[in-house]
């Protein structure tokens, strides 16, 4: 059979994981149409597979991920691959969490690839070293950490303008601040209440202090851009998920020893995921391919490659962590640990938490409460509920 | 015109002056180029680190072979290559469509207007300003129904429909400067609607045809959202090669491959402004009515 | 049946009424020419005829068949238009064949026609040019090869000959007159050349303000004109208009003038059936032309109706063949023509015979003729 | 006999189905232009209307619910900057277009010896997409990486250019890059219209005394009136769906503070499941635009009267 | 000091030789006309003066002052172009008073002089019209307003009324020349109406294929011709040319003749004090224009070298004030104009008197004028 594979994998470590999985799927004797659509975090390529799912002619498979899968599922696109997943007992190899997911009413309808921790903090040894600092664990030692790398001459957060990192730190914040609680009221159920509550505003008002610890040239830098400041040493540290590690790879730096990670101040007890997903689409003809995919993504030997390249961690828990760098492996433990206890949370900045209309509704308000320093850390709040409801 | 065939154009200290203007002009026009340029011949590493206009420590011409035949695209790691046919495959018969039936509107609707003509003009016009993500879905429901969905043909068809506004715009405006006693005295020759345009109004149009040609050329070669969501697996056009190759979300940015395939798929274009450029000659209308 | 006949043609752009209520018909094989000033509607017509502007009102009919809806191309007619239009981008041979190749005149045929019509305009060695690179008569002649290279049901010529000097004018003008005579073609001309107006027509149509104000051969205009606009328009210098009053004289009638030297003369007019008793002491305007005031000769004046008054030349005029002097009559300024050598000179006195055979006259409030 | 008759009728038949064809012809030849216009656009747009009356998510549905979604519009932040946004890019842009692009085309009119390499520098950067441009652009105005820092470096230490951080100024550094891209076009546009003027009547102009700058301003611009509709067409065409530079230079941002329609419509109707809410803004953005454009078009199509 | 020099000039368009070593100098305030046929250069040669063209060799000298390299607009020269070259995005009004406000002429003087202007040229009504709504000659007067609305040193004219009717085109003429009497302004016109030329010009020059002919003034022009062409060119219906030999009749000289009736006579040569000796009973031509063989009357006989030759009469064309008939002389065509009335049936006989006074001799060979 054929399967069509539309995703955004499309350059450098990405593409050839995405190469992997094709790899893959033509040892068994199917054809892989590759239908990559690279542009801002996969707008471009669900423009794309709207245009095609209106033309009547949808891909097999398609990257899609979180709350959109259901949004997708209800409009009755996606397929049932229950087949699949009961075979090879996905329910067993993946936490519950990762699992619920995957399902619309109860029914697989997608394959997870991979896990992102998106809560990490990076730094430089060399750079904390020369301020004498210690990467900091919570927010005031982070604050006392960052006057002493500004008092150093360097640049203590490296940031790039973007919305979206705008809203990774600040969803990092809530996190360390407000608890797994305060998070899933506010950035998951959206509630009302407690998006104007005194912890978003005190959220708010730490975050708006960050700015000072920021370049002023930091608007509109894409991230790995920012990333190249830690590893060159003029910044000291970047909230960032863990795909960053690729950068530092690509530029020779070893994990644990050129550079650190740690979860970002708070954050120790919790685990952002942002997880990428391959949903299945409902087809006219022959599904044999397509069931093969979704088969063949949720094996180890895909799901190791995939993830040594794209810096995450298997979706499933059984893959064995060996050749995985230092962060991913404390990724893995505390991903484990963190389903115990209940305390992954989805990545709102990365469209796992809400539907897209609400993401963006936070989107707006975070980044331009950040970049307007007219605006209080109240007014914020009090837009941001506004914003939301609106959204809804 | 015009002045090329005044003997007193400006000379000394004024020609100095044009030329500076000018001459400041395209270095503003080439700042971009020239660090484009700089970046696709530099390694990563020296981008990393080094400032923009420094000149490459360590030459590489790398990046553009890269870019060239084996840059990943996605799955695919065949480089900008394949994607060039069918951008051609594209382009060529949407600009001449688009050409050809945008110079006879211009000239039906100046030469020979009726009632309605104007209002008719207007309204191509107007529609030219409907945001094109608009007609994104139910144009791909309509190229479903026709059965052109992901083929060039259909991607042609947008092309040329959502070109058509403009390319009549070009011409209706170039043609209403040429006098109609032109085609009053071909009318009386005899000739009819079709000769009195290829004999008498096309042999003069040279100018506005390399512009039109340019302004289509360029907008379909780098269209990128129809091309993105209309072409097929096999037809995609190479801004979408490109697209793939720049907009990587969470990968390491090669910017110098970007910056190599960049120039590599705006080289057609860039031909096309070349050779076209000579057809910019004089008008020839002087002389061939008094008054 | 007419050749070609225009019925209460009527032509608006937006508030300008350029043509009102034109009405005429002429015979197949006729030379009709159209004068009328600047600005009178003359062009418009031609191409009312030639269907290149839609009528406002009216209808036209071209041997027999009404065109007025048919498309410029099917009326069958060649035209040279006032502003030449000549063909940018085709050189002189081809602005000349395209006509020819249009009606499917094959290559050879095509070439010989060129080389004919060409030669007879004169322009055999411009043939390779473009128009941008002739001079103004060099265009006028390639538009008129344009349409002479047809054989058209009609001709339109709007002031085909402007741009040419006096002796090319007069070699194109006999080469029309002959091309006329001999293929017996309809033709509409429009000149301000009084000699090509008289020496070309078979009809003339006087125009003013879009108003047809008379329609009749070279002589009747020339001689029995309707009104003073016709009068004066026809004839170059043109008539003298004299303000006076008619007197009788026996059986007879005559005018009553005072020339320069303060003599009242009664000039007779002549005999033409239709009684001036009712104008008799009534003020009217007499129409003499120059040429029927000139030196006396001896001969001249045993002619009838020709009368010697003694007059001052004020002002001397030589025009080469002829020299025209101005004298005063009834306090007005009035030209005469006299041959060169009998010109006396500026300031002295000299006497004139007036031939009052072909004098008319007119009712000063209507300006129609009265006589 | 017979035959003869109806050979000759034939014919007559012939020649009045030609004559109609004939006068038809233009009719004819523009309706495949004005059939894809009614449905491809006009179409197109009452669809769009109609969406926008219903809340429609990350598809089109068609639950109506009146006109909520133009007053949710009212009600957004980010859609009043934008409009803003718009007002102020657009008029720089076509302003500043129309200015660079005469200028060059009249210089460049000159007999200049090196037109050509001049003229395909001018156009050039029409051939590149913003998806790289932009980056390059950005480098350039970045205050660490660009000019800023070049000028620093060359000795003029108080030298800043940051616009593009500057929430206040990055609209500007859009005008900038989009002169950068379509100045040149419009270039090419007036070229061509200065080969059409008749040289005669610059003659008579230079006679009456007027010196070269005025002869331009005075006699050949206002020939070229055709022109300069087709390039304020051309470039309000550009300057509304001014998409891909808004996206590859600031992305809308410092925050959302050089957001533009196009980009807030195709974020809410694609990324953000909010079809309803892009669709009454793509009206809106249509109205305006409407509503600026179509006195201009009435007006020079009268004019040709 | 001469307004107006030009010193060997050429001019030539690639491989075509448009203007050869043209060398003229006229005076502050004259009027000088050019003649010539069509493509001569006369156009080529106002373009030069006016500094629009480059010309290839020689120099330009306006006032003293060698303008060969001074644009035109440092010439202070007003032009009317024979393809009028209105701007076609002014109005009347706008394109009359563009050159008064290019230098720097306030608003309400402005307006005054298109005023003014308007009126003279009787377009008043149309000032606030564009080009494109104007008949031809509508567009010619504002050709013409465009440059009488300045006051420059020199006014170039070319062809400015040639699309005007006979009546206003005298109107005009008579304007010109009141305004060139009034301002002494230097005028260089070019026209192709001989009447124009005659009447208007101090000084005429004649050119033929880009080469200057004759540059005098117009009676000399007209009575002195320097050779073939130019008798030939100016005078309407041109002058005879009739091949015949020189014979001696006692102390005088004669051309002899012989009519259509068959019979040889001597016309007597006037005396010009160039001894004709050396041409005795060789070859020449006898150049004899029309106005100068005409009807007999009993006094005209009685003047000198007046000879009356019984002829018949071939063609006869009537063309208002006169009548041309053609006869037959020495086997060639002869044009005679008479008065109308004089005329004698076609085909009949008719006498006719011969005016030898002006008649003047050419050398067939060189075609220069010998006597
Ligand atoms: N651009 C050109 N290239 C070549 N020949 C040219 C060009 N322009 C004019 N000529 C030729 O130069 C000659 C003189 O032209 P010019 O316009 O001066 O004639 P003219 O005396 O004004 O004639 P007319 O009375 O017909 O206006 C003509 O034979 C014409 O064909
Ligand atoms: N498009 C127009 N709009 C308004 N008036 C016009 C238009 N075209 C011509 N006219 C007017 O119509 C009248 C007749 O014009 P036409 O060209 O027929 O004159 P004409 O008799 O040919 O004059 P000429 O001898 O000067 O060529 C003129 O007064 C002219 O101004
Ligand atoms: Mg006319
Ligand atoms: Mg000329």
């Amino acid at each position: 059979g054929e399967v069509e594979v539309l995703h955004w994998w499309t350059a450098g470590g990405e593409a050839k994981a995405a190469g992997t999985l094709r790899a893959l799927v033509e040892q068994e004797g199917h054809t892989w149409k590759d239908f990559a659509v690279a542009g801002g975090g996969g707008e471009a390529a669900l423009t794309v597979l709207k245009s095609r799912a209106v033309s009547g002619n949808p891909p097999a498979a398609a990257q899609i991920k979180g709350p959109a899968l259901q949004e997708w599922g209800e409009l009755g696109f996606l397929a049932n691959i229950d087949v699949v997943a009961d075979k090879a007992g996905w329910d067993k190899l993946l936490p519950k969490t990762v699992a619920d997911i995957m399902k619309v009413d109860g029914h697989y309808v997608a394959a997870p690839v991979n896990v992102h921790r998106v809560n990490w903090l990076y730094a430089n040894p060399e750079v904390l070293k020369q301020a004498g600092v210690e990467l900091p664990q919570t927010w005031d030692a982070f604050f006392a950490a960052a006057d002493k790398l500004k008092a150093a001459g360097v640049i203590p957060l490296a940031h790039g303008g973007q919305a979206w990192q705008d809203a990774t730190v600040f969803e990092d914040i809530a996190l360390g601040l407000g608890g797994v609680e305060f998070y899933r009221k506010a950035l998951v159920e959206a509630d009302e209440a407690t998006l104007k509550g005194p912890t978003m505003v005190k959220v708010l008002t730490t975050f708006k202090r960050l700015k000072g610890y920021m370049d002023p040239n930091r608007a509109n830098r894409l991230w790995n851009d920012a990333t190249a400041l830690v590893i060159n040493g003029k910044a000291a540290m970047q909230f960032m998920g863990d795909w960053a590690k690729g950068e530092f790879s690509a530029a020779g730096k070893v994990a644990g020893k050129d550079y650190l990670c740690a979860p970002a101040p708070g954050t120790e007890q919790a685990f952002s995921y942002n997880i990428d997903s391959i949903a299945m689409f409902k087809l006219k003809g022959d599904n044999t391919a397509q069931l093969a995919l979704a088969r063949l993504i949720m094996e180890p030997t895909f799901q190791e490659t995939f993830n040594l390249n794209k810096g995450s961690i298997p979706a499933r828990g059984d893959v064995s962590m060996d050749k995985f760098d230092d962060c991913a492996k404390r990724s893995r433990a505390d991903f484990d640990a963190d389903a115990k206890a209940g305390t992954l949370v989805p990545s709102m900045a990365h469209g796992m938490a809400v539907k897209t209309d609400v993401q963006g509704a936070f989107f707006d308000v975070v980044t331009n409460f950040f970049n307007d320093d007219a605006m209080s850390a109240e007014q914020a709040a009090e837009r941001l509920a506004k914003a939301v409801k609106a959204a809804k | 015109m015009s002045l090329e065939s005044l003997s007193h154009a400006p000379r000394g200290h004024a020609r100095t002056l044009i030329h500076l203007v000018l001459i400041a002009w395209a270095g503003f026009y080439l700042l971009p180029l020239v660090v484009m340029l700089l970046t696709s011949v530099k390694p990563l590493e020296e981008i990393r680190s080094g400032t923009l206009l420094s000149l490459p420590h360590a030459l590489t011409f790398e990046p553009w072979i890269k870019a060239w035949s084996s840059a990943c695209t996605g799955a695919d790691c065949r480089g900008l290559e394949r994607f060039f046919v069918n951008s051609f495959a594209m382009a060529i018969p949407a600009v001449l469509i688009s050409t050809a039936i945008g110079a006879v509107n211009g000239y039906a609707l100046t030469k020979w207007r009726f009632k309605g003509s104007d209002l008719l003009f207007g309204l191509l016009l107007l529609g030219c300003f409907i945001p094109f993500q608009v007609v994104l879905l139910p144009m791909a429901q309509t190229l479903g129904w026709l059965g052109l969905a992901n083929t060039i043909p259909g991607l042609v068809l947008v092309h040329v429909i959502y070109g058509l506004a403009f390319t009549t715009l070009f011409f209706r405006n170039f043609y209403a400067g040429i006098p109609d006693e032109l085609i009053r005295a071909a009318q009386l020759d005899g000739a009819g609607f079709f000769t009195i345009f290829v004999r008498i109004l096309l042999p003069i149009s040279a100018p506005i045809i390399v512009v039109c040609v340019i302004w289509q050329f360029t907008q379909v070669w780098n269209d990128f959202l129809f091309g993105v969501a209309y072409s097929g697996n096999e037809t995609k056009p190479v801004t979408v090669g490109l697209n793939n190759l720049v907009n990587t979300s969470t990968g390491v940015k090669e910017y110098n491959v970007d910056m190599a395939a960049a120039l590599i798929a705006a080289l057609p274009t860039l031909v096309v402004y070349v050779l076209a450029g000579k057809y910019f000659v004089r008008g020839l209308t002087a002389g061939a009515v008094k008054g | 049946m007419s050749a070609l006949e225009i019925r209460k043609v009527n032509k608006r752009y937006g508030s300008v009424h350029v043509l009102k209520e034109i009405d005429l018909s002429i015979e197949s094989g006729e030379f009709l020419i159209l004068v009328g000033p600047s600005g009178c509607g003359k062009s418009t017509l031609m191409n009312a005829i030639a269907g290149l502007d839609e009528i406002s009102d009216g209808s036209i009919h071209i041997g027999g068949r009404d065109v007025t809806h048919v498309g410029p191309k099917d009326r069958d007619i060649a035209m040279v238009f006032q502003s030449y239009a000549l063909y940018p981008s085709m050189n002189v041979a081809e602005n000349i064949a395209f006509g020819l190749e249009m009606r499917g005149v094959d290559k050879a045929r095509r070439a010989q026609e060129v080389a004919r019509v060409a030669k007879l305009l004169q322009i055999d060695h411009l043939l390779e040019r473009k128009p941008a690179a002739l001079s103004g008569g060099q265009r006028q002649r390639v538009a008129m090869g344009r349409a002479l290279a047809r054989q058209p049901q009609i001709y339109l010529f709007d002031e085909p000959l402007s741009n040419l000097d006096a002796k090319l004018r007069v070699e194109m003008r006999t080469e029309i007159k002959k091309l006329h005579q001999r293929l017996g073609t309809t033709i509409v001309y429009v000149t301000h050349d009084q000699i090509e107006a008289m020496t070309l027509a078979n009809r003339i149509a006087v125009m003013k303000d879009g108003v047809l104000q008379q329609f009749a051969t070279p002589q009747q205009i020339y001689d029995e004109p309707v009104n003073m606009f016709v009068a004066g328009f026809m004839g170059s210098p043109a008539m003298n208009f004299i303000r006076t009053r008619v007197v009788r004289a026996g059986s007879h009638y005559g005018v009553s003038v005072r020339n320069g030297a303060g003599r009242d003369v009664v000039l007779p007019l002549p005999e033409r059936g239709n009684g001036l008793s009712a104008w008799v002491d009534r003020e009217v305007v007499l129409g003499l032309r120059p040429e029927q005031i000139t030196h006396v000769t001896p001969h001249r004046l045993e002619r009838p109706l020709v009368t010697e008054l003694p007059c001052t030349v004020e002002v001397a005029e030589p025009t080469g063949p002829d020299t025209l002097i101005l004298i005063r009559m009834n306090d007005q300024e009035v030209a005469a023509r006299i041959e060169p050598h009998a010109q006396a000179p500026v300031g002295s006195p000299m006497p004139l015979a007036f031939d009052m055979s072909k004098a008319v006259l007119f009712d000063p409030a209507t300006q129609q003729r009265c006589h | 006999m017979a035959t003869a008759i109806d050979a000759v009728r034939a014919s007559a038949r012939d020649t009045g189905f030609r004559d109609t064809l004939q006068r038809w012809l233009p009719k004819l030849v523009l309706a495949p232009t004005a059939l894809c216009a009614l449905v491809f656009i006009y179409g197109y747009i009452g669809w769009t209307a109609l969406l926008s009356m219903t809340n429609s998510k990350m598809l089109p549905s068609y639950t109506f619910v009146g006109f909520d979604q133009y007053v949710r519009l009212f009600e957004n932040e980010r859609w009043l900057v934008a409009a803003k946004n718009l007002v102020l890019f657009g008029g720089l842009f076509i302003g500043v277009c129309l200015l660079v692009g005469v200028l060059l085309a009249v210089l460049l009119d000159q007999k200049i010896r090196s037109e050509g390499a001049l003229r395909a520098i001018y156009l050039y950067p029409m051939a590149l997409s913003f998806i790289v441009t932009g980056t390059a652009w950005k480098w350039i105005l970045d205050p660490g990486l660009g000019l800023q820092k070049l000028g620093q470096e060359l000795g003029w230490s108080s030298f800043r250019f940051d616009w593009i951080t500057d929430p206040d100024r990055a609209v500007y550094t859009l005008v900038i890059a989009a002169v950068w891209q379509s100045s040149g076009f419009v270039m090419a546009l007036f070229l061509a219209g200065l080969r059409g003027v008749d040289p005669s009547i610059v003659k008579a102009a230079q006679l009456d005394g007027a010196s070269l700058p005025r002869i331009y301003w005075r006699i050949v611009l206002p020939c070229l009136r055709p022109v300069v509709f087709s390039a304020v067409m051309i470039l309000s065409h550009i300057a509304i769906k001014s998409f891909d530079l808004v996206m590859a230079l600031t992305g809308g941002g410092p925050g959302y503070s050089s957001d533009l329609p196009a980009t807030f419509m195709y974020a809410h109707t694609f990324t953000r499941g909010q079809m309803g809410l892009g669709s009454a803004s793509a009206m809106l953005m249509l109205g305006a635009v409407l509503a600026i454009i179509v006195p201009y078009l009435y007006s020079e199509l009268r004019g040709k009267r």
